[in-house]
Order: structure tokens, then C-alpha cells, then sequence
């Protein structure tokens, strides 16, 4: 305990030194996050800075071995690492998928070799990496993927698409989940596989969404020439990094239906008024308000407890279905709610007054949490099979 | 009368039906849309809806209209709601044309409803001020000045407002913002002086704009229908205006689920045809059973808009709450059944979601309307 | 034309005549149903003379033909006499499921002695059918059932249960189907037998609902000798009998989701008043108010529809599982909402006060609706697989 | 504070489900319900419950009961509605001795705390006066006379009030109803002249009745905590009776919805378990994350009530209008999941909808609740 403490104020002391003052806001727009990359796009010196030192502890990773660049802390050291973040402001000084998905799984599945050769980018943010998972045609039955790498001797050839990759049109590399057994039951021919992005015959298209803008793209591999030394793990067992993937995903996925920043209700006033007894001037909307509301503030709970039952383990493993389940219907409801306290102010698409349609853009896009990371149906198919135990296939 | 359409009407179904996906299908509007068209709809395209009969649909024959009902009007934007195509059809031949008829002067009548029945006039209803649908709350001041009258205040939501040729000006002339009396409806030019005009691009690529007035002068002759006696008419224009939303709702939910149903039946999932999971069959029935009930209450609130236009507020609150939550039912299984297809812009159905999100607005959303039935309860 | 003129003046003619005074008054409670039987229970001699000079004409099923004691009248006449009982004011003469089912199904699947024996008593109501068709095991899969007839030469031998047996306990006669063929597959083995709830080893026990009393029974079998005769249409072809069977029953269903008789929005403002602006004041249940007579009104001119176009022909043979699903729910919710407003006092169960609890019990009846006559899952698959041909088994 | 149950309180959930189970299962409501008990619970079986220390969980141990927490009360409540135990938990340990800890001067709590914890003295709130809960609105007089008060109104819904040893009555001294403002609550004996008490046989078979008040006399000395500030108290009690019965109520839920998930295990339809029905596996799913996510907030609730009970109104809220709708979903889909057995009086499942609904309705319902949310939160 002492050493941890002794830790707390050298950790403490060395934030303070180090920590620009730009980096100690809270980050505002899409631009102050930092993703690395071959070709790195730093607003400020600072965020260039406050990378490189970073990654120069491992804090970048904190607690990934140091032999991989890694920080080499303890669970309890971390958390003291993220609280005086936490307690000074510090933002996060590096996003990326290499930290949250990849680097997890390398450490895991990768042979020591691939160890030593990607994770130490990843924790200084040399590359950017991206995910390919899904496919046009394979929505949420993932092992349905066809995307194939065909054995040529040296090398994999690899021929297919994916879909919502994110930021693929930025990334330097991506990981990715092929077919190597055309013949075999359908997870029993799946591999994953990692390639460089610069790679003759790959091309990315970025999708419009219906709420705008958005980082998910469309990747094409058109007679793409992999190595076979990028193989991670063992050929045609690859739906088991997948599954190890996509439960990590799963226990991620952020607080969506926590209450909204600004109150529903406050959102709602502002909108309609309220009348000469204090009351929300559209009496059926407050209704909805108000039971709105109530689910927030349970939802919230409900996290709160699911974390709390997890530090103990008397959690089920499959429980973040029920929460993202929960939260994704409830965000969905909570932004028709807020389109309704908008009125027809909140159907503006473009004007700077309504922020170039940010309440309508935010609307739409909520609409994907019930797809986006397992569909609203398949996490009630697992909480009905793995916690309900109901009988079926 | 039974609710079924009449052969008449089925006819006049299978044309409008038949037009609009020929002339106006999806990517017309994808057009407009991505076009950023000034217009926001295709003048020419206009007149020929007016060669169908459909800008006068509800214009009297005398005036050059075919003399038809809200009945006949809901068939033709019943499907205008399955292409999603931005016309002046609710604007001008339904909330102008209605005011008009109802309200204008033989004069009035003269000088526009021949216009508007042959496609040449954009009229529209100016009605809301804020961010709700509140027509007694009208505020927009009209003083009296010299023999006429001067007007200043600000309307939104004003549909094919940067565009019309005349705007019907809900003003109060007495009492206060929420007395039914002393609105009085107002024919403006969009030249006068003090009016500005800036159109808002909506999220659903339909045409709607913000009107300001500043001390807008218009003559003792402007005045439509009677001096402080104008909410009634604005009302029996609105429920019109009500009744064809809520058809052109119809139209957009049951397209919606009938592409969803479409993919239901092709797109596979675990070897299987997810039309075959249970999940999505119940889902699917009710939904199916939520339109089939809004249908009736649709076409109710239609005839007796023809039947008994004073009588038709609380059928046309039942029918515009209605068709709103099972459109707004409709595009959101849509979209979720789709999955990402779904989400993406390319594909089509999130267009019908944003269209369907406008409707559920305008003129006044479910809980305007269960509220309303509620006051007219006396509850 | 002309003639239905005339068959018009008559009948007027000939119910004014006849229907006497007290049967033209509205009836009030379950005594006022004529059920005829061996032991008919008259509360008057009216309902006595009434169904006696009905049945003399045979208008107490006016359409079926004069041989079996039937009116013999057509559709048109039919209508007429309807109408002008209804004009009249007129009561049934009598309530029958040897009426409503058992008729029509001899009428086209019984033998003609069959029709010649057991039609005329129907007719006259001497005979009171009850249905045998429901078991404790079988549930929405009617088709499941166990109870067995064997082959004893001259007689079946019945044994086995049945559930939901309306009225089993007054009833002299019964329908039933009966599994005949063990070893078939499950729709292949059926048979549909007649036979006397007096013969030996029949008996019946009535059920407690959570709502109290009801005409439902339980009907046990037990070694019951049902000469061969009594066999309706062919040997294991039973299954196409009670499919005609629950056809005509989901097409008869009653009006359950219209609007009540009292305003839900009356009943709540009785109990909990209107504010100084005259709404109800409890503002969050008067959304749930407004909310529920908005679909009350819409679904009471779905059903207007609905039989607007079946008069042209133009409905899905499979329509009526949309109005039983969305009536049957509506109605739920209605009561749903009913407790609400009547509050503490809706759950007093034994008060003279509550008229022995009418509501809660009325609430908990309701909870059947999207039981009986088929579940609201059996309604939505009918509409899945049959309207919207959806796939799947 | 960790949002689940530490060691101890652990302990006490099972042993009081041990007990319950073992000395008050279903078939105990049952018998008392069909011998039309008139007590309506088995005295012998309260002074068991007293003997665990159940009775006097809230009572402190100067008074000879556990002095343990709203925590502790509601591990308990929701032990008693798995089994739906008629006992006077709710009147006696919860809301009487809430009132009487907070309110009671030393004199009083050493009156009445003791019998309360030895099972020996039924206790009771009477707050309700009409069809619903609306305790800022009561409005049964206290007047002043000499030295005392003269109480005339009439109370309902009062649990257990037909056996009670002392009635603890809010009364208006001051003030018009719907002013909080002005309420006082009293101690009153059942056999004061003038007090008339009806019992109200209820749909779920627990106690219930109507107390009439006709110039009841009462001495100075029978007011609990302040005159005319009465209504802190009274809410703060109620606060504790609200989040024990949605701790009851999730007892109810859970109890209905894994009988539920049995028979799914069991009934066969179709050749296949009916728990195979993917309809059925999601509208199971759902009801399971309702159930989870009310879960969260009763015990919040309860751990609020501990800390800072002060402010625990609108956590309280919360709970009790979450519990009332999950329960009430919970019972239905039991009783639609069961089919025609869940319709029989035979089967359990019914006791449990009654149960469910009479504690929707308790110390007010999920309209309630929001309403006061919204009104808390200033909209």
C-alpha cells in the first residue's frame, strides 16, 4: 500500500510536468482527439507532445507488458494512473483500435514475433489500425462472412469486402477476418488476418448515413497479396479470436443510455415554455417526459450496479447484453422525445440555428445503437438462451 | 357511407398512383435533394399534376378545379406519401385552396383559385410561430392602419414559403395569444414591403420556410373570410390540411413496411430467412394490424370532412395521432429490420423516416391532438 | 322485390302479433338468455311463448331449411326479419351453440339421419349442446388432443378430459372431438363425435376464474359408450370439422376492443375530478386516457371496415385474426386504465359498495381475451404466415 | 455505496426467504382468503415474525427492536412478496414504526415501539382519503376543542386498519387541502367514541379499511410530532412504505416471472417447447431487463432512504412507479405465457396479478410518481 501511495505522487508529480495545459481541457469536437498514424493529424503541439510522452512510459497502454512498450502497471497502478488523469484533467493522450481491440488480442492469440513487431507501434501510435468484421451480406450472422484468403504458397490472396469499417479510409492497417476453408462449416473455415491498408488492391469508400457524415466505410480487396507471417493464430480457428473480440466490444460499449448531458425536461422548457403553474406547456409531452425520465435515472442505476456486481463476479458473463440492449431502445426513445420538445425548429437540416441539424442529425444516428455492436434481437436471443437458459437453437 | 373507396375514387387511386411513380418516384427527390434545387420541387413537373386535376382537386369546378373532396384529395396524397414526392400539393391545392374556397370573397376566388387549379399559383398557410403547432396562440400582430392593416411578427414551418406566390397570414387583430377570437387570416404577396422570406432546408428535403413581417402594410381587401372571426376558418383549413397529412402518412408507413416485408421474405440470416423468425413475424403483424387500424380512421376522418366539415375535428385528431405513431411505428421497424442497410443514406428508407418524422409535426403531433380530443371531452 | 315487400309487411305483422310485451325490452342480466334444454329455465312465460312460436315458424334459424325445422328463408328474407326484430325491439328467442356451431357443421358434414335427428331439436331448444373441444394438455395446439374413442364393435369408448367446456355442467348433449387413431399423425386421427352428457361416466367440474364464477367447466370421460351412429362425417376426418368449426367461431367474435359503454374519460373524471381548467385531474393518466379512446374510436371503424369490405369481398379470409388481436388487446389496456382511474376503490372485491367488486373482476376477465378463441400469438402468426406470407414454418 | 447487498443484509434475505417460504407460502393467503379469516393474518405467525426480529427491523434498540435500516425492511418486503404473506409488515413495521421513530416524542415511542417489535401491537397509517393517493390533499378536520382535538372525515385504503391497536391519522389543522401546509398527524385508538371502521375485502385478499371519523375526541397528547408540520413526516414515512412496497413489488415480479420461465422449460406446443418460440424468448428478454433495471433502483432507493432520507424523494419516485410497471408487465405476460391456466383461481399465477395491481396502486402509482418527478424537477 505504501508503494502504491508512493506511486499515486510520482504519477501525480510527473502529470503536472508533463501534461500540457491545452491537453487538461475537456476535448470538445471530433478534432481534439488524437489517432496517430502514419500520418498524424495534431491540432496543437500539445496533443503531439503529450503523445510522445506518453507512449515514452507506456501510459499509452498501462498495463501491456514493457517488453511490448507497454507501462507494465499493476490493475491497482492503473487505476491510480486514470484517477490523477482523472483528478487533473488530462485527456486521453491516444485512440485507437490497435489499444482497444487488436493489442488485446495479440497479446492473447499472436506469436511472439508478431508481439514484438506491432504492439509497440500501436502503443505509440505509429499506426492506425482498423477493424474488418462485417460484410455487406453478413449482418449479424458475422460467420457468415466471404471474404477469402486463398493459400498461394508465400502468401494469402485475399478477395471480398467489408462493411463498417471504421475510419478504414484513414487507417494504416487493419485486422481482419477472412475466409480460409471454403468447404468447412461456417466457423470452421474463418482466419484472421493482419495487412497493411497500402496494399495493392485495397480501396475504401466511406458510407453516407442517413444522419450525415460518418466514420464507417466500405473496403474492397481486390487480389490483395497478405503474407503469410500476418496470420495470427492458428489457420481456420479465427472465430474464436472473433468471439474473444466481440465479447470485449460488447462489455465496452459506453454508457448510451445514461441520462443525456442536458435534461430532457430542461430541453423541453426551453422549446415550449412552461405554464402559469410551472408545468411543461404540452401536458401529454411532459407525460412522456417524466416516465422518460424515470427510466434514465433507473438505467443509470442499472450500470451502476451491473459494475458493482461485476468487481464481485456475481455478474453473468452475458449481462452487457441486458444493458445494451436497455440503453440503445432507451437512447432511441429519449431523441424521439427530444425531436418532439424540438417541434419543427428540430426538423432543420442545415441553418446555423439549429447547429446544421444536430438535433435531427442526433436523432437519426441513434438509431443505429440498436444495430450497431449486435443488433437489439440478437442481444435478446443471447439474454433469453445464455442467461434465461430458455431451450432452442 | 361505407369505408371502402368508391369505384370513382379507386380509379382516381390507380392514376394518382400510377403518375407519381412514374413522374415523381424516390429519385425525384434524391434529385431535388442533392441538387440543392431552389425550388424544392419541379415547377413543370407541378403543371402537370395540374393537367391530372389534382392542383384543383379541391377547387371549385366554376373556378376551374374539378370540384372533388377530402376524400379524393387523401387518395392523391396517400401516394404522393408512397414516392415521398415534394409538391405544393398540401400547401397550395389543399391548406390555400381550402381557406379560399371556404373563406374568400367572390373576387378572392376569382383572382386565385383558377391559378392554383392550373398549377400556375403556389399558395400556402401561414400558421405556426414557434417551435409547436399552436394555432390559438397565434401572436403575429395585425394593427389597423389607415383602411387596411399593418402586420408584424414571424411565422415558421411555413410550407413552400420561399416560393409561393400567396401567403394566407394567420394574424391577431384582438384579444390575446390563445383566445380563439380575434384572429383574422390575411392574402399576402411575398413582395411587399417588410416581409423576408428564408427558407428552411428541412431534414426530410421538403419545402418549408421562416416569414418575418415587419410592419407589412396590406389593404382592407387582404382580409380573407371575417375580421376576428378567422379562426374557424384557419381550423377548417387545418383539419383539411390534417386529414391529407395523415393519408400522406398512410402512403409512407405502408410503403415502408411493404419494402420491409419484401426483405423479410429475401434476406437470409443464420440459413434462414429472417421473415421466418418469430421475433420479426409478431413484430410484423402487429405493425401491420396498427396501419390497418389508421387506415380506417383516415379514411373516416375524410368523408366526414365531406360530410359534416364542422363536425370532422375530433375524427381528424384521431386520424392525424394515428397515422403519425404507426408511420413513425412503421420507418423505425423499417429501418431496425433492414439493420445497417437500413441506416445508410444510399438506401431509401431513411428518407421515408424523415418524411414521416415531418408529418408526425406538422399541423399538430399525437399529443397536440389527444389533447384536443381531451378538451373536446371536457376532460 | 316486390315480394320481399311483402314477406316484409308480414313479418312485422306477424311479430307484432306474437312477441310479447316483455320480450321487447333490452336484456339486463344472464337470466334474460334463453338457453332452452330438457330443463329449460324460463324467468317468464314470455321467454317460454316467444321461443315457442319462434321455433313453430322456424325463425329461430331462419335460414336453415324447412325439413330439419329450419325457416327456410333466403339471405334477403333473412335480413328483413332481422331487421324488423331489431326495429321491434324483439329479443332472441334463443341462445345455442346447437345453433351458432353444431347446426352449420351437421348441415354440411352429418349424414341426413343424423340432420333429421338431432337439427329439429335444435331448432325448438330442446336440446342444450355444449363443445368439447379444449384439454388440459392441449392449448393453442388444439390439434395435440388425447382424449380417445376406442372401437368396441358396436359402441367407441371414451375416455379422457376436456377444458373450457362452456356451460358443460347445463348441457344435455355434446360435441367433441376425439382422437381416433392413435398412432396417426396428430391431424389424421381425429374424429368428431355426439353424444348424451347424461350417459355413464361423464361428469363436470366448473372453473374458478381469478375473476370468480364462470360458465367454464371441466369434462371428464370415463368409460363412456357412444353408439357408432353418433360419429359425425368420416372415421379420423374430424380435424376439417373443427377447423370449419374455429373458422366460424374467430368470424362471429364480438365487438371486445370497441368503445365502452362508458367513457373511459367519464369514469375517470367520476372518480378523481376535473381541475380549475376542467381537465382530469391526474394529468399523466388523461394522456393514458386520451391516448387509449383515440385507438378506441380508430378501432371501432377498423371493425366498420372490416365488414364494409366483406361485404364487397375484399378481405383476407384470415382478416378477423387482425380484429380479435387488436381488440383483444385494446381491451386489456382499456381496463388497464379503468383500475387506474378507479384507484383504491377498483380493489375492493365483496363491497356493495363496488358492486361485488365489478371492476376487478371485469379488469381480470378481460385478461382472457387474448386467450380465448385463440391466443394473441396464435392471432399475430395467422397474420405473419397467412395475410403477410411471411416464411417459415 | 455498492449498489448490492453487503454480508449481513445477505444473511437476512436468506433467512427471511427461508422463513417465509417455510411458514407463510402461497397456500397461507390461500387459506385465509377462502376461511374468510377475519383477521385476515395469523396473529401466532406476526409474533414468529416478531420473533426473527421482522417486526421491529425499523424499530430502534432502545425500543427492543433491530434498529437496522430501509435496507433491511426492504430485503424483507421482498421476501414477503414472493409468497405473497398477508402480515402487517407494511402498517405495523414500516409505516407506524417509521412515523412513531421519526415523529414520537421519548414518551410516545416508549408507548407504543416495544409492542411493535414484540408482534404485539398492529399499527397503521391512514393517509388516503379518496379512490387515489393524494396526501397533500387531505382534507379530515381537526378542530381544536379545550385541550385537545375533534377529528371528523373519513380515511380509506388504510392497511390493516380494521385489527389495528393505533391508527396514526394525517389530519388538516390549518390550511386548505393541497396545502402541505397545515397537516397534523394523530394517535389514535381504535375504540374512540365516534371512530367507525369498515373493512374493505380487497382483490388481492390483504387487509384493507375504511375508518370513519364523526367529532372523534383526542387529547393534546395524541399529536404526533408538529402541529401543522406534519407533513414532512408524513411524506418521509410514506417514503419508506413507498420504496418497502416496490421492494414487495419486485419480489412479486421476480416470483411471477420465474414461474413463468419454468413452464416455458416444460409446456410443450406444436411439438416444441414453447420457450423455443423466438416471440416468447424476446418478450422474456425484455421482461428480464425491465425487472433488472428496476432491481437498481429499489435498492438505491432504499440505501438513499438510509443516507440522506431527506432527499430521497425523487430516487423513491423512481422506484416505486418502476416497480409498480415492471411488476404489472411481469404478471401479464405470466398470466398470457400460461394461457387458460393462468386464468383458473386454481393456479397461482392470479394471486400474484392481484398482488401486483393493489401495489401499483399503494402510497400512489407510476402517474403519481412522475407527476411528482416532473413537478421536483421544476416542470
Amino acid at each position: 500500500m505504501a508503494d502504491l501511495e508512493t506511486f499515486r505522487t510520482e504519477t501525480r508529480a510527473w502529470l503536472e510536468a508533463n501534461c500540457p495545459p491545452d491537453m487538461r481541457t475537456p476535448t470538445e469536437d471530433e478534432d481534439d482527439v488524437v489517432w496517430g498514424g502514419r500520418n498524424p493529424a495534431y491540432k496543437s503541439e500539445g496533443q503531439r507532445l503529450w503523445l510522445e510522452r506518453m507512449a515514452a512510459k507506456g501510459w499509452t497502454t498501462p498495463e501491456w507488458p514493457t517488453e511490448y512498450g507497454g507501462g507494465g502497471l499493476s490493475r491497482e497502478e492503473a487505476k491510480i494512473l486514470a484517477g490523477e488523469m482523472r483528478a487533473l484533467g488530462c485527456r486521453s493522450p491516444l485512440s485507437s483500435f490497435g489499444i482497444w481491440m487488436l493489442g488485446p488480442a495479440l497479446l492473447k492469440y499472436g506469436n511472439e514475433e508478431q508481439k514484438r513487431r506491432f504492439l509497440p507501434e500501436i502503443v505509440r501510435g505509429e499506426i492506425r489500425w482498423c477493424q474488418g468484421y462485417s460484410e455487406p451480406g453478413s449482418g449479424s450472422d458475422l460467420a457468415s462472412l466471404q471474404t477469402k484468403a486463398e493459400d498461394r504458397g508465400d502468401h494469402y490472396l485475399v478477395n471480398g469486402a467489408k462493411i463498417w469499417t471504421s475510419y478504414a479510409d484513414k487507417a494504416d492497417w487493419i485486422f481482419c477476418l477472412v475466409r480460409t476453408d471454403m468447404a468447412a462449416p461456417k466457423h470452421e473455415g474463418i482466419s484472421f488476418l493482419l495487412f497493411d491498408m497500402a496494399s495493392p488492391g485495397v480501396s475504401t469508400k466511406p458510407i453516407l448515413l442517413i444522419s450525415g457524415k460518418s466514420p464507417f466505410c466500405q473496403t474492397f480487396f481486390d487480389d490483395v497479396k497478405v503474407p503469410k507471417e500476418q496470420l495470427v493464430g492458428t489457420l481456420n480457428k479465427g472465430w474464436e479470436i472473433a468471439k474473444y473480440l466481440l465479447t470485449h466490444e460488447r462489455n465496452s460499449i459506453s454508457s448510451m443510455g445514461g441520462r443525456a448531458h442536458r435534461p430532457v425536461h430542461q430541453v423541453a422548457a426551453d422549446s415550449i415554455g412552461l405554464d402559469d403553474r410551472g408545468e411543461l406547456a404540452d401536458p401529454l409531452l411532459r407525460s412522456d417526459v417524466a416516465h422518460l425520465e424515470i427510466d434514465e435515472i433507473a438505467f443509470e442505476l442499472a450500470m451502476e450496479r451491473a459494475g458493482d456486481l461485476a468487481k464481485r463476479r456475481q455478474i453473468h458473463p452475458a449481462y452487457s447484453s441486458v444493458l445494451k440492449y436497455y440503453g440503445s431502445e432507451l437512447n432511441k426513445r429519449r431523441h424521439e422525445i427530444l425531436m418532439s420538445a424540438g417541434g419543427s425548429d428540430s426538423l432543420e437540416w442545415e441553418s446555423e440555428r439549429s447547429d446544421h441539424g444536430a438535433a435531427a442529425r442526433a436523432w437519426l444516428r441513434t438509431k443505429a445503437n440498436s444495430i450497431e455492436g449486435g443488433t437489439s434481437e440478437v442481444q435478446l436471443n443471447i439474454v433469453a438462451k445464455r442467461i434465461l437458459e430458455l431451450p432452442g437453437a | 357511407m361505407p369505408l371502402v373507396l368508391n369505384d370513382e375514387q379507386a380509379m382516381l387511386r390507380d392514376s394518382a398512383r400510377s403518375f407519381v411513380s412514374e413522374q415523381a418516384p424516390i429519385a425525384y427527390l434524391r434529385r431535388l435533394r442533392d441538387s440543392h434545387d431552389e425550388t424544392g420541387f419541379s415547377r413543370d413537373l407541378w403543371k402537370q399534376f395540374a393537367e391530372m386535376g389534382f392542383a384543383g382537386i379541391l377547387v371549385p369546378e366554376a373556378h376551374g378545379g374539378l370540384g372533388l373532396g377530402a376524400v379524393e384529395a387523401g387518395v392523391v396524397a396517400e401516394e404522393i406519401g408512397r414516392t415521398l414526392a415534394p409538391t405544393p400539393f398540401l400547401s397550395t391545392a389543399v391548406l390555400a385552396a381550402t381557406a379560399l374556397t371556404r373563406g374568400g370573397s367572390d373576387g378572392q376566388k376569382a383572382q386565385y383559385l383558377p391559378g392554383i387549379a392550373a398549377g400556375e399559383m403556389i399558395a400556402t398557410l401561414a400558421a405556426d410561430e414557434g417551435a409547436k403547432h399552436r394555432p390559438a396562440k397565434t401572436a403575429l400582430a395585425a394593427t389597423r392602419a389607415g383602411n387596411g392593416f399593418r402586420l408584424t411578427g414571424a411565422k415558421t414551418f411555413v410550407l413552400d414559403g420561399h416560393v409561393a406566390d400567396l401567403l394566407i397570414v394567420a394574424a391577431r387583430t384582438a384579444g390575446i395569444p390563445g383566445d380563439p377570437a380575434g384572429i383574422t387570416l390575411f392574402l399576402v404577396r411575398p413582395g411587399a414591403k417588410g416581409l423576408t422570406t428564408e427558407r428552411t432546408v428541412m431534414v426530410d428535403s421538403h419545402n418549408a420556410a421562416r416569414v418575418d413581417f415587419d410592419d407589412v402594410a396590406v389593404d382592407a381587401d387582404a382580409v380573407l373570410g371575417d375580421v376576428d372571426g378567422g379562426y374557424a376558418l384557419l381550423e377548417g383549413a387545418l383539419n383539411v390540411g390534417r386529414a391529407a397529412v395523415a393519408a400522406e402518412l398512410v402512403g409512407v408507413g405502408e410503403e415502408a413496411f411493404t419494402r420491409t416485408l419484401g426483405y423479410l421474405k429475401e434476406r437470409k440470416q443464420f440459413g434462414k430467412f429472417i421473415g421466418e423468425f418469430q421475433g420479426l413475424q409478431h413484430r410484423s403483424a402487429h405493425l401491420f394490424s396498427e396501419l390497418e387500424v389508421t387506415k380506417a380512421a383516415v379514411l373516416k376522418a375524410l368523408q366526414v370532412l365531406d360530410e359534416n366539415a364542422d363536425g370532422a375535428a375530433q375524427i381528424v385528431s384521431v386520424a392525424k395521432a394515428r397515422a403519425g405513431l404507426s408511420a413513425g411505428l412503421a420507418v423505425q421497424e423499417a429501418v431496425q429490420m433492414h439493420g445497417g442497410m437500413g441506416m445508410t443514406d444510399e438506401f431509401d428508407l431513411g428518407l421515408f423516416m424523415k418524411r414521416a418524422r415531418v408529418g408526425q409535426e406538422l399541423f399538430g403531433d399525437a399529443n397536440f391532438h389527444a389533447d384536443r380530443l381531451a378538451r373536446r371531452n371536457s376532460y
